[in-house]
């Protein structure tokens, strides 16, 4: 259990810049997520801390060390590949004993180590099959109990989910999460999931092009998006962004002109201006048949418990919105949107986010 | 198998196409048969007669013959030290190189890699002669180290093995890294067990292609003891010209061949796989 | 368990390349041609029985081992093809054995390379009588005045004869046939032959050297040279060589001599009674007198004959078989010693040799009883006065035959004319002189 | 952020290679440089010089071997044999291969039965495989002038024959080497997906369409390679020539490997030698260079 420090850390690969100027700090026993899209360095950046990738600048310090010139060895981390890489001609048992044995562990300790991750992770049966002989799911648990028996300082997970189907993902998700409250580690996951993290973690990076856009808790990140970006990349549906066209202060509340439609929003309007975006999630935008917003329905989703609405505004903005289990719309029905003004976002130009709620 | 099993009902062509394969087999099988016809005859009566061979009498008195004279178990034996070690060598020095030139970044990697390939274009032919002054001056004739050292370094293993452990996801080496594996450790006990399936076709090839060698050996093999199985067979093929003991060397052929024929039927599998494993990349 | 099998392959490995025999007695490494045979003479001690080169040089050397347990000769068997390739090897790369066989037509390029030991003193030492070794082989192996091999024989070209074909078409009796004296004698002879048999007179076997010998027979027999200005240029433009040819083809394409496509062949067909005279060398008597011995009846009345003089004057090809030490050979004195006690057994039992065909090179043995008793031979004393060797100091002999007997069976089948045929011999054979330094 | 960087004191960079592990190709470079480079360089050198392998005497004689051979009759007959060879032994080892692979490309006993017979001849060194077919060819004994003679047509003495010799020798060579195309077509056949086939079912292609259309073109690349890799090994064709007529009758067989082994080991003029060699080199090139350019555009086939 160790906190990690990146400090200025640059990366270029020959002239390309993938990372730039990045500094983060990581507390000890945290469980941290790198979210973004592909190729916004997150992976990167997670290699430079297991010493898979040389730091082009800056320094890495994992608890009282300083780390960027070590091999990857001698790091203390453990580090879940995407692959699971295991070693195809080990069997379950030889694959977690290789690391120990490299260190010179005694017998009697990588056996006890193996059998209580074993015990962990319920690959007890499993020890002497090759990973050829495994599902996808076991696979996984075998490379987390490599990583396990290693008692490392540091998890490191790279995208370790995105091979498993929809329904182990999600029950492996609660088994990670499970994890770092029984083993406490430092755990730092890297994924472009944004359910995996929201669920999972205690604090999450949100990246884009090399740069951090948002360090924070996981509904701070939902809830107070720092940028349009951010915004834009947690929440599935995503969130609607809505063009304005003029604004008033209303009691120090914002107003927003969204084509023939006045808007009311719960940001103060203090200190916006210029073009501006208003952000509506769509659990914000209602079906309501009093509702101030207009459109035409596209197509709807039956999720169940709730339905979702894809709609056309008059002037061929696209918006999607919610309505309850029993919605009867169907494509081409006219219908009207309420908007929740307590959930709303503003972005201005520089793509800054202003939030309708408050940090609690 | 895009036609698995499917006889019955063939259109027409196949069938031609069938029936031409099963001549060209029994083409493949005569002069077989006919050798071992030949071995098991009486050789005065095939000095006389041209025809000997569709009748009887058979006798084994030429493998019996084989077994007086002791040449041909010491060339086998020597054909094995060499072809083994020789296939040995390379699969180290090919599988050292080829890891090498796929994982290691040592700055003008590339450049050292094309110029490796280079020799690609070298005949072995092309070069006897020097080769042959070569040994000449370290008085390497005539030993087991002139057999087996030239073409150690071949630029095809290394194009081959290269390409190989290229083809072996880095995550598994990078996992290995992070297990606290030194480069050696990694290469020993994680690369080269993936890289079997490479070094079974080009230790097969190396395999067959020193076995059957024949050029180098006879320049470089001169003293009848050093000779291997081609030499030494192709010594005694200078007596077929007077047909004299000629079942006597068809006995020889047979028996010269006959391991290499049982040590294929029985891992004719994996030959074939690993041949085929050549073509596929 | 995959560790232990590798290891077990090492082990074995290293047992095989450690596997060397005890050596007690005195080794004399004996590198020759003549083939293998120990299936058949391995253990044999009766040097009457074998009739080829093979048999008796096997058997003589087992009597000499038998006789000298301190001695132990080891064969080194080469096959006559690639044998001098290898020779040069085994010189090049110093490991040189004590006595080896050498046709005399090589003696030259390998003492031009200093690779020989002049043999005088050696000879004396051993108590071998020098001036017993007939006049033309000793000649042969004697450059710049010294001794530089043993001989071992006359080889010469000559014909089998089928006599009982040959009574039958009225030329002479069972084992004493009349041969021609003229080329105009050949041809009637020929025709005659063919007449009463329906069967070719004469057999030339498809083979350069074959063809090359004869042709060189029947230019010595005309006295004309081979090399008439330089050792080192062939002329086959002379009128002898011209007309030799043209009596060659002349009887081929008349159907008076047919061209056998390989030795067996040859063999077969003339035990069989295909024709009434084969081209051939003394090598090969020893296995036609155990063929028509064998066969029973068809070969009647087989003899063997110097080659008739139907060109001139008798001569006849000639080459020898010769004993060397090479130069790092015998290296001490144990070995010297022993070796050279196995040369002076070769020149005491040279009487053997002869019963594979090959005329015995000590004079006097040409009229011992023990000789001229051999079977089949006609008129073979005359041999030693007629046999002309190729000049010694003609480079590479046994590439440049070839050369021109290649040539010689192209114009014989058709594929050349014979000037083209004759260009082209003369320019490889040259050219390729030229080329040597 | 509890530290910052200090710019003053870099720490030492984590390597990404060591010295010591450039051993790992050391060996190769090492083995490669000694026993091919220079070889190949110092037969270059050869090449100016008269050489004689065995007394050791060498003398610079600039380009006079490369006149000699240009000037030869028989070397330039060897390169016509050679280039002869190859053009009939190529077509029919391409062609027969890739016939036996359709035929028993499937999974019954018999064709593994087969694979087993075209491939086993293989397997053998080319002394057996020489001594087998001179066996053949033997002029009346042999296989073929038996059978020849039992229809009636007579024997032929086919290596003593100029003109059918070096058929002879590519017919063995067929007969020894059908093995290696069969195996590669065999695998290029597997790799083409069924449900091509399956399409062109549905398709209505007739088998002889899905053969030229389908079949074919998938496998063009693995012909291609075949072609290239049995035309540079025919090209150093020596062993069965050697053993089998060494050259003759009437030079009608000889080929450059041969000569340069006669020249160089059995006429002693290891020089001249070199300089047929460095020939074969350039051809050889040549070669290499084309199957460098057709393995660059696969994708185009």
């Amino acid at each position: 259990m160790s906190r990690i420090d990146l400090v200025n850390i640059n990366k270029k690969f020959g002239s390309y810049e993938a990372i730039a100027d990045l500094s983060l700090a990581i507390d000890s026993g945290e469980f941290v997520v790198f979210l973004g899209p592909s190729g916004c360095g997150k992976t990167t950046l997670l290699r430079m801390i297991a010493g898979l990738e040389a730091v082009t600048a800056g320094e890495i310090h994992i608890g009282d060390r300083r780390v960027e010139h070590l091999p990857p060895g001698q790091r203390g981390v453990a580090m879940v590949f995407q692959s699971y890489a295991l070693y195809p001609h080990m069997t379950v048992a030889q694959n977690m004993a290789f690391g120990l044995r490299n260190i010179g562990t005694e017998k009697s300790v990588i056996e006890a180590k193996i059998a209580e991750a074993a015990r962990i992770l319920q690959l007890e049966t499993l020890l002497d099959r090759k990973p050829g002989q495994l599902s996808g799911g076991q696979r996984q648990r075998v490379a987390i109990g490599r990583a396990i028996v290693k008692s490392p300082e540091v998890f490191l997970f790279d995208e370790p989910l995105s091979n498993l189907d929809a329904m182990l993902r999600a029950r492996t998700r609660v088994e990670i999460a499970r994890l770092h409250q029984t083993l406490g580690a430092t755990m730092v996951f890297v994924t472009h999931d944004q359910i995996e993290a929201m669920t999972m973690a205690q604090k999450i990076v949100v990246m884009s092009n090399g740069k951090i856009e948002q360090v924070g808790a996981p509904l701070d990140i939902y809830r107070r998006p720092a940028t349009r970006f951010v915004a834009s990349f947690v929440g599935v549906p995503a969130m609607n962004f809505l063009d304005v066209s003029n604004t008033e202060a209303v009691r120090g509340k914002l107003h927003v002109r969204v084509g023939e439609t006045m808007i009311p929003t719960g940001v103060p309007a203090a200190g916006l201006s210029g073009p501006l975006t208003l952000g509506i999630r769509p659990e914000a935008l209602r079906v309501d048949a009093n509702g101030t917003i207009a459109a035409k329905v596209d197509v709807v989703e039956r999720l169940g418990d709730k339905t979702i609405i894809h709609a056309m505004l008059p002037g061929g903005q696209a918006v999607v919105g919610e309505d309850g289990d029993t919605s009867a719309l169907t494509f081409g029905d006219q219908v009207r949107f309420s908007v929740d003004s307590a959930r709303t976002h503003v972005f201005d130009a520089a793509g800054r986010g202003h939030h309708a709620e408050v940090a609690p | 198998m895009a036609t698995a099993g499917k006889t019955v009902g063939m259109p027409l062509g196949e069938r031609l196409a069938l029936i031409a394969v099963i001549l060209l087999a029994i083409l493949w099988l005569l002069p077989l048969v006919w050798v071992t016809g030949v071995s098991l005859k009486n050789n005065t009566e095939l000095v006389v007669n041209p025809g000997a061979v569709f009748s009887a009498p058979y006798t084994i008195q030429n493998y019996i013959d084989l077994t007086k004279t002791s040449a041909l178990g010491t060339w086998f034996r020597n054909s094995l030290i060499v072809s083994l070690s020789h296939t040995v060598l390379v699969l180290i020095v090919s599988c050292l190189a080829g890891y090498g030139f796929a994982r290691i970044e040592f700055p003008g990697r590339n450049a050292v890699f094309i110029f490796s390939l280079v020799g690609l274009a070298i005949p072995g032919q092309a070069i006897i002669v020097p080769l042959h002054s070569f040994f000449n001056a370290f008085d390497l004739h005539n030993t087991y180290a002139a057999l087996i050292i030239p073409g150690i370094a071949t630029p095809f293993g290394i194009f081959l093995m290269t390409a190989y452990f290229r083809a072996i996801p880095a995550e598994i080496e990078e996992a290995a890294r992070l297990d606290n594996a030194s480069r050696f450790k990694i290469f020993w006990a994680i690369a080269l067990p993936l890289a079997v399936p490479a070094m079974a076709t080009l230790g097969i090839f190396t395999f067959l292609g020193t076995w059957n060698d024949y050029l180098w050996p006879l320049i470089s093999a001169t003293r009848p003891e050093m000779y291997t199985l081609t030499v030494g067979l192709a010594a005694t093929q200078t007596n077929i010209d007077q047909s004299e003991g000629l079942g006597y060397l068809m006995a020889q052929s047979v028996f010269a061949g006959l391991p290499m024929l049982i040590l294929y039927i029985f891992f004719q599998k994996y030959v074939v796989r690993a041949v085929a494993g050549a073509a596929i990349r | 368990m995959k560790r232990l099998k590798a290891l077990s392959m090492l082990g074995i490995v290293a047992a095989l390349l450690t596997t060397t025999g005890a050596q007690a007695q005195t080794e004399v490494r004996f590198a020759r041609f003549f083939g293998a045979c120990e299936a058949d003479f391995g253990t044999n001690l009766d040097p009457s029985l074998p009739s080829n080169e093979c048999g008796v040089i096997t058997t003589l050397t087992n009597i000499f081992n038998a006789e000298n347990p301190d001695i132990k000769v080891v064969p080194e068997i080469v096959e006559w093809g690639p044998y001098y390739e290898q020779l040069a090897g085994r010189i090049a790369t110093g490991d040189v054995p004590d006595i080896s066989v050498m046709h005399g037509d090589m003696l030259i390029n390998f003492v031009n390379r200093g690779l020989i030991e002049p043999l005088d003193a050696a000879l004396g030492e051993a108590g071998i009588d020098v001036d017993d070794i007939a006049e033309g082989p000793r000649e042969n192996v004697t450059i710049d005045g010294q001794i530089y091999a043993l001989p071992q024989d006359f080889v010469t070209w000559l014909w089998h004869t089928n006599s009982g074909l040959m009574a039958e078409a009225g030329l002479g009796e069972v084992n004493a046939p009349v041969y021609p004296t003229s080329a105009d004698e050949l041809l009637a002879q020929a025709r005659q032959f063919k007449e009463a048999t329906g069967k070719p007179y004469l057999a030339l076997t498809l083979d350069p050297t074959s063809a090359a010998r004869t042709l060189y027979t029947l230019m010595l027999q005309n006295g004309t040279p081979l090399f008439p200005d330089s050792i080192k240029v062939i002329d086959l433009h002379s009128e002898a060589a011209k007309s030799a040819i043209t009596l060659l083809k002349s009887m081929i394409d008349e159907g008076l001599m047919v061209i056998k496509p390989d030795w067996a062949t040859a063999f077969t067909d003339f035990s069989g009674g295909a024709s009434g005279n084969m081209l051939g060398g003394t090598w090969q008597i020893g296995d036609l007198v155990r063929l028509s011995e064998q066969t029973g009846g068809q070969l009647d009345g087989y003899v063997a004959h110097p080659f008739p003089a139907v060109f001139g004057e008798p001569a006849v090809w000639t080459a020898s078989h010769s004993w060397v030490m090479l130069k790092g050979g015998a290296a001490t004195p144990e070995k010297r010693a022993a070796s050279l006690k196995f040369l002076k057994f070769l020149f005491d039992n040279n009487i053997h040799w002869a019963r594979t065909g090959h005329l015995p090179m000590r004079t006097s043995l040409m009229t011992s009883p023990e000789f001229t008793s051999m079977p089949y031979r006609l008129d073979f004393a005359s041999v030693p006065s007629i046999a002309q060797h190729i000049p010694k100091d003609v480079l590479q002999q046994r590439i440049i035959m070839p050369f021109i007997g290649e040539e010689l069976l192209a114009i014989f089948q058709g594929q050349k004319s014979m000037d083209d045929g004759i260009a082209a011999a003369e320019e490889r054979v040259n050219t390729y002189l030229a080329r040597l330094r | 952020m509890s530290r910052t960087s200090q710019p003053g004191a870099r720490a030492p960079k984590l390597r990404t290679w060591h010295w010591p592990e450039l051993l790992f190709i050391a060996p190769f470079l090492i083995l490669y440089v000694t026993f091919l480079l220079f070889p190949m360089a110092w037969g270059f050198w050869m090449s100016f010089n008269y050489y004689d392998l065995f007394a050791g005497f060498s003398e610079y004689i600039g380009l006079e071997n490369y006149q000699q051979l240009f000037a030869d009759q028989i070397y330039r007959r060897a390169v016509v044999n050679t280039f002869v060879f190859v053009a009939i032994t190529v077509p029919p080892l391409v062609i027969l291969g890739l016939l036996i692979a359709l035929v028993l490309n499937r999974q019954t006993w018999w064709s593994a039965v087969l694979r087993t017979l075209f491939f086993g001849s293989t397997v053998l060194s080319v002394t057996i495989v020489t001594l087998i077919w001179r066996g053949v060819y033997l002029p009346q004994k042999g296989l073929l002038d038996n059978f020849l003679n039992a229809i009636g047509v007579g024997g032929i003495g086919i290596l003593q024959d100029p003109n059918l010799a070096l058929v002879g020798i590519a017919v063995t060579t067929v007969w020894w080497g059908i093995g290696l195309p069969m195996v590669l077509f065999l695998a290029a056949l597997q790799q083409v997906p069924g449900e091509i086939y399956e399409a062109a079912k549905l398709d209505n292609a007739s088998p002889w369409q899905t053969l030229w259309s389908i079949t074919i073109p998938s496998i063009w690349r693995t012909v291609v390679l075949v072609i290239i890799i049995q035309i540079i090994a025919h090209f150093q064709v020596f062993g069965q020539i050697n053993l089998m007529t060494g050259g003759g009758p009437n030079n009608s067989t000889r080929s450059m490997v041969q000569f340069i082994y006669e020249s160089g080991f059995r006429q002693w003029t290891a020089g001249f030698a070199s300089a047929a060699a460095q020939v074969l080199f350039v051809i050889m090139v040549i070669a290499a260079g084309l199957q460098f350019w057709a393995s660059r555009r696969k994708q185009e086939f």
